[in-house]
């Protein structure tokens, strides 16, 4: 039974293009308070360009309204449980949100004066040593935009230092089980990815990495706990056998969910990690981004970081820029510094017991989840759950429901689904991570829920397989937009009526 | 704990489903080597209001209520108030990226949207749903040449962002892409072209340009596309100040546009969160990196928008993938989305010509240090840059930027910026202080 | 054909009373930096409560949620056309929350210093001088928290003036189409009410007035344009015959917005009136106010306004208390002055001509929907409108359809409803009030879905008369609600289930 | 114009539509002697960036940033930021009354949760959606007693706030309803019961008192209630500091109980807007002013909630209705309610215990006027109020309100309040300050 959703109305809305008519305006700018200069003068005519074809005309309430509505096509943390498996979908605090938009950080300007820039170097310095502190390294780069762009930065360090040691090697160990980002990041840093096949508990085999590890391998990427969720029990014993060999290790900190304040990736081994702050740390996933990439590091690859490093002078911050190993800048300035507020934002609200109850809470709701679900879904791994637990769809595929079709009935049920088919070594992984801000019952009504389409599959295939039926859009069709491919309006195109 | 919403009786029953009699016996199967075994060093949680107070007197440590003729890739324009309104929409704020189709059409929507208008602007054919920023873009588009041209050199203008430069060498040094600058014409500040073709050769994958340059001059893009054109090398253009694109003629030329929309109501926030862009030719879709939004219908027939060519995507193709990027800037796009619909196609021409005449105004009587037509920003020439900053600032009033750093031989030069923001009490203010 | 809604699941949510779990938090507090007190030592034991018995304890998170998933459940401007006659639901300009927000201007206490408040009193003088200058009157007091609050400041001006002059008198005029605050007002002020019967155009019939109005009667509440959104035509003679008698003109100004910039009460007799800032000055009306009901006057009853009246000393504002012939206070402190910034920001906005521009779109708008519902449903008066038409369901009612019915179909078309059954002098009345931001297209859908309802009404009106059916609550039971009324959450009442 | 969402051509067609050949002609009937024929004298329409800066720079002209100890009906207290995040959701921003109850659950269920928590707070039985503010609810509450008892008389104690007071004297002038006041006690502050006893009679509707008073005093409601239950009266409780209730005794022994949550997460705002309450014991409940929302079930037999009683309303009743308000305050009583659930049972006693903590700290030591027990505010002796008040604001610290304007016999005497907002430093300047 649907417990936890009705059907309501929403409004339909159409492009920005399609409801724009000639002089709408949405825009008033104060007048000017200097002589107008003519473009064609000023810039020549083949400089200046007619009017940008298409571009919207709608007024200031027409805007708002365009957005509000489709705002309401959304499923969002604010409306519920959002177990995407992975991807940390933890509660957004709200107050992050508004020290972030404090005028003298929100408008400073990259390069004004360091000496009128004070509060945002501390800012950051204070988030490198908390982030320095909870993962047990030695030095923290904020540059990187994002987990994938963290990576890079990585295992370019890794690579530099082995360069500087005479031999940058060719290669990457990666679990089979890892993220998409790692093998395409060892790529982009020239490495040949080499694959390490999980064990029978999903755990990185320890006598296969033995057998990989050679001086050609520069190092490995290891996600811990794994992302079936699990700890990698080895973990100790691997980073020996990496760093015997004169190898790295990476580790990709976006399960780190699981945790901070319990385990530090500093104790057990690892050279260089990142973290996801828009996961681990609260800051919002906006539909997609923007996150945050910190890089920490031991400290052999500290002088390998981006550059500029903040450093102390006198009583002030300054930026050194004078790394001769630096890897050089991954991006323009010093990082996406308005999603850094936020984390320490964070990271000051929970304070460091805060931090380690969370965490807690974290794993307990993952293996309280466990539990109940173990009887109606396959789990193909049995090791103990960290943050996150990962069914197959083993059973359900008997009846020919898919673990996509059951995501997709979820969706009925008032959930966003969890993580479809990853990680790749489980066949029809259903990928669940609830995170520690649900409270009991929004997750009892994601157990009931994910029982109940058990019992459909059993009764009622066909009812799962044509799920959605609730939302405002039923199942699209993704195969048409892959074969022919439209990524924008066109006039043309709008044989939709105007009520679309 | 106020983001952690149970009661210790939850707790218990919860431990009691999952068998343990504790929390800590969760984590009983953890190594005791890989375990930390002392309280982390951070002070103890915080209430809201404490943290509130302690980033406002960060803040006062900051500049406020400077007026400011910083440019140089991140610009102060005015950034209208529905901007944050949609962006602080729960929906927008706290969702996802648009896997899960049926429960995201919001989403894909406006990122659909942005699509077009980027594509409107730049006059390219497609465009993706953003990068992290204009400079991480460039070496997208520069490593997105190579796959296309099947050649490895890259030619990148002096004139491109500095900044921008060295992100696409740290990019390229471990890609087998080596990268040649080729100048600008000490005159005029724009590319030297005679230099650029001098340098140009079958083995170059692209050429990158940016328009307005960093010195503010507006490039003559057609000419270096067709330059690089007669050499099978395709074009980038990039550009940092997208404001520009109301006023300035589309590259149509290039084959790859790469930019940065902090323009579009992004705050300048200290360096980040920004949104890049790569747009490009039809022809080139499937080498463009990160995600797309395409046009489909649901199951009933109704037009629904999902994401799409996820095969060029990492976590579909993994290391042969167009890049590694997953997490992008939907938000920042959106804000620039939002900023979009709200200036429009009228309002997107004042502002840029608004831009072009507060910078001219500044410009007036000035010694500038290069003679090509610019946008809203010049280089000036004065003795001592710094000197000058320092009378400014004096005044409250945050100058340009010294160009010595990262033009040792422009040490006696300084960028300046001038924007709708900008009034024309500071600018005489700083017109007096040369 | 429903063209601008489709349905999709919106979030089920308990009261927060069911989603408390003892010791659940949303608050912190920093630390006392006092010494703590005990309340039984410094109160007494008898003074000092138990808990709070059933008061909510829930976390930050599921505070969030529940407020936004009911949020989801309202209809809003934001959303789409808010057509209730006489309520002026215009578009609410953001940058106006924005600038009410102004640390200064919010967190400014009453009771502070003249010479730290030097600002928000300049903002309430300048909005006195727009909204004197809208009026063509002399004076505005912005003391009045509503349009009602308003009326019953300008009937005890009345009542205090003609006091004044020896005789309060015993009546008010009030026609028979006014809104209900107005005999409310009069009733509370002292009054008894006389009704004016409408003729047949809807208007005061003057040769009525002429014979209602004597010595007794202290004056006339006159809505102008009316309630069927008529300009009154001889309101210069009426407000003659008024004064003729030695009574005065209150004219109920909810209905502004059908002449700012076109025409100005002061200039037509008018005394006294309120204005419903809510309504024409774009404040939001927030689920139910807050609101603000200026009143202007003219010269002759200044000397009554509420005290304290601004005043200038040098180059100071200053309160004045020694006002003797003021009716007093009509509420603490001076208003509501975060409606009154709003006000100010959008005639800023507007400016003066642009507010004119506004008047005109409000008329056209109207006029537009008058002339193309005209063929479908009955317009009892015929004539000209302003701001608002007044359709009846006569024709739908043939069929046993009445305007409440029509009402809520038109909820599943996606519009909210006209103002149902007012005025009182159209039986069955469908007051229609679009307002100038409403743009073609909307409004063309409008049209669309009441020629649409119209049609179902002969073809099929028990659909009509079951709707909505769209919504996530089907049609609600208010006769029971009324006849044995629940207004609080009790433990004992909540049989529904958790996820209700 | 950027709020008229019209092109000149869609105009010109809806102009057809309607057959004019104007705008103007729309307004051809008006006769010629109503009209306006010139233009407003109101500046030309601002841009949204000039209209900030107005507002910044009359902010500019207000005291920002000062610690202050100033209560008297209008206390500090911190905001949770949840708050201004659920009241900008447009959806409660910008809808109204919930007239239809189908399309405005959210709306109506708050309502609900607000009547249900002012009634655990207070200790009465039902209590309605809002009314303008504490000082108008008080008359609201006294014509109440006098519909409810048939009397006319109101005993009202010169401890309830004297703007509160004045709004009664406003508000009964033509209603035959006379008011008397009585005194208090001079050592305790508290009301004078026995000036009270000799005042009450069979004539008396109602005996208003405050509690905490004007003074800050908590006064014994029951003592109160007793006297003037002996006398067929109602006894109308008034609250101003809201906080308060998360620590005393509620009222029971009141009849009604009118009052103001501004304490509740509500801005200064120099004013207004705030949120008043009535509430009551149900047998009254068709007496109550305002709006009331109900329980009910919808035709498929789900929780729905609606406007309820509306024959007591003006719309319906018209003259002989409980009252004329209409619009009231819903939005603010929303950010109360938010409070509410943020703060919780636990939450609003800690807070009313700093509460405590800090003005005890304040008083200590201090020349307290009265010696009654008190809650935030206490009235201190000094001989020059508003000579410590300028000292004080030398120091940038807005001191308390000296009391000779409402209180000649108290000329030599201040009120002031803290609140947890107040920090020990500046309550320690304060104290040295006398
Ligand atoms: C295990 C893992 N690694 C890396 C990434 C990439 O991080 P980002 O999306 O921030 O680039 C993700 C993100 O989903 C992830 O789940
Ligand atoms: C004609 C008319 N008069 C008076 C009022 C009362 O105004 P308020 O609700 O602001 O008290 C209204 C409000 O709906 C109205 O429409």
């Amino acid at each position: 039974m649907i417990l936890k959703t009705r059907p309501h109305l929403t409004q339909n809305e159409p492009l920005l293009f399609e409801s724009s008519s000639p002089g709408k305006k949405g825009y008033q700018l104060p007048p000017l308070d200097v002589p107008a200069v003519d473009p064609i003068a000023a810039l020549g005519a083949d400089q200046v360009r007619g009017e940008i074809e298409g571009f919207p005309e709608v007024s200031e309430v027409e805007t708002i309204r365009h957005f509000t509505r489709l705002s309401t096509w959304n499923y969002a943390i604010d409306l519920g449980l959002y177990p995407l498996g992975s991807c940390t979908m933890k509660y957004n605090p709200r107050v992050n949100e508004l020290v972030a938009r404090t005028e003298a950080l929100a408008w400073a300007h990259p390069y004004q004066p360091e000496s009128l820039s004070q509060g945002a170097m501390e800012i950051m310095a204070e988030l490198e040593r908390c982030l320095a502190e909870i993962t047990g390294m030695d030095a923290v780069t904020l540059q990187p935009a994002a987990g994938a762009h963290g990576e890079m930065t990585g295992i370019m360090l890794i690579r530099s230092l082995l360069e500087k040691r005479g031999d940058a090697r060719k290669k990457i160990l990666i679990p089979d089980s890892a993220h998409g980002t790692n093998p395409a990041t060892a790529h982009m840093c020239g490495y040949a990815v080499q694959n390490i096949a999980s064990n029978l508990n999903g755990l990185v085999d320890v006598a296969s990495l033995e057998r990989a590890m050679d001086e050609t391998v520069a190092g490995l990427m290891i996600t811990n706990p794994n992302t079936l969720g699990v700890f990698e029990e080895n973990i100790v014993e691997i980073t020996k056998i990496v760093h015997a060999k004169g190898g790295l290790v990476y580790m990709d900190g976006a399960n780190m969910n699981a945790l901070v304040g319990i385990a530090r990736p500093g104790d057990f081994g690892v050279d260089v990690m990142h973290l996801n702050l828009h996961k681990t740390f609260s800051t919002p996933h906006g539909g997609g981004g923007p996150g945050s990439g910190a890089v920490a590091v031991k400290k052999h690859l500290e002088p390998f970081l981006p550059y500029p490093r903040m450093q102390r002078a006198g009583d002030q911050w300054t930026f050194n820029y004078d790394l001769p190993d630096s890897i050089g800048k991954v991006r323009a300035f010093y990082g996406n510094f308005g999603v850094l507020v936020r984390a320490l934002a964070y990271i000051m609200a929970h304070g460091g017991d805060g931090l380690r109850r969370a965490t807690m809470d974290a794993v307990l709701n993952a293996n309280y989840i466990r539990h109940m679900l173990e009887p109606y879904y396959d789990l193909p791994y049995k090791a103990p759950s960290m943050h996150e637990c990962v069914f197959s769809d083993d059973r359900q595929a008997k009846k020919g429901v898919r673990t996509g079709d059951i995501a997709k009935r979820l969706i009925d049920y008032g959930f966003h689904p969890y993580t479809v088919s990853f990680p790749l070594i489980v066949h029809g992984a259903m990928m669940i991570e609830p995170t520690e801000t649900e409270g009991k019952r929004e997750i009892d009504l994601f157990v009931e829920a994910l029982i109940s389409i058990a019992e459909e599959v059993d009764t009622d295939p066909q009812l799962v397989l044509g799920a959605p039926y609730l939302t405002r859009t039923s199942r699209v069709d993704e195969v048409t937009a892959a074969r022919k491919p439209i990524v924008r309006w066109r006039p043309k195109a709008t044989a939709s009526t105007a009520a679309d | 704990m106020r983001y952690l919403p149970k009661s210790e009786s939850e707790r218990r029953e919860m431990l009691a489903v999952c068998g343990a009699a504790s929390l800590e016996d969760l984590f009983s199967h953890l190594p005791a080597d890989a375990k930390l075994n002392r309280a982390l060093d951070i002070p103890d949680g915080k209430s809201e209001y404490e943290i509130v107070d302690y980033f406002r007197e960060q803040a006062d440590r900051n500049a406020t209520g400077y007026p400011s003729f910083l440019g140089a890739g991140v610009y102060y324009h005015y950034r209208p108030v529905l901007v944050d309104t949609v962006v602080s929409r729960g929906e927008f704020l706290t969702s996802y990226t648009p896997y899960q189709a049926e429960i995201a059409q919001g989403t894909l929507t406006t990122i659909f949207e942005f699509q077009t208008m980027v594509c409107q602007l730049t006059g390219m054919e497609v465009a993706n749903a953003s990068m992290y920023d204009g400079s991480s873009a460039v070496p997208e588009a520069a490593m997105m040449a190579v796959r296309i041209t099947g050649r490895d050199q890259i030619l990148a203008s002096r004139t491109v962002h500095p900044e921008y430069r060295e992100v696409l060498r740290t990019y390229a040094q471990h890609q087998g892409m080596p990268i040649t600058e080729f100048g600008y014409d000490s005159e005029s500040g724009a590319v030297d072209l005679a230099d650029l073709e001098a340098k140009l050769s079958g083995k170059v994958a692209a050429v990158i340009v940016q328009s307005p340059n960093f010195f503010g001059i507006v490039e003559d893009i057609k000419a270096a596309a067709a330059l690089a054109h007669k050499h099978g090398a395709l074009l980038v253009m990039v550009f940092t100040e997208a404001v520009s694109l109301g006023l300035l003629e589309p590259p149509r030329d290039a084959d790859i546009v790469a930019g940065e929309l902090q323009s579009f109501a992004i705050t300048p926030s200290y360096g980040g969160p920004y949104a890049g862009i790569i747009a490009t030719k039809e022809k080139f879709i499937r080498q463009i990196p990160g995600r797309l939004v395409g046009e489909t219908k649901d199951s009933r027939g109704n037009r629904a928008f999902c994401l799409t060519l996820s095969t060029r995507e990492q976590h579909i193709r993994r290391e042969k993938a167009t890049s590694n990027i997953c997490t992008n800037q939907a938000l920042i796009a959106l804000m620039a989305t939002v900023f979009m619909s709200v200036y429009g196609k009228e309002g997107l021409r004042e502002l840029a010509e608004q831009n072009l005449a507060k910078a001219h105004y500044l410009a007036d009587g000035m010694q500038k240090r290069f003679a090509g037509p610019f946008f809203n920003e010049f280089v000036v020439k004065c003795a001592a840059p710094d000197a000058v900053n320092e009378k400014l600032l004096a005044k409250k009033i945050i100058g340009g930027l010294p160009l010595g750093n990262f033009y040792p031989e422009l040490k006696d030069c300084m960028l300046l910026c001038a924007t709708e923001m900008n009034k024309r009490g500071h600018m005489d203010e700083v017109k007096s202080a040369f």
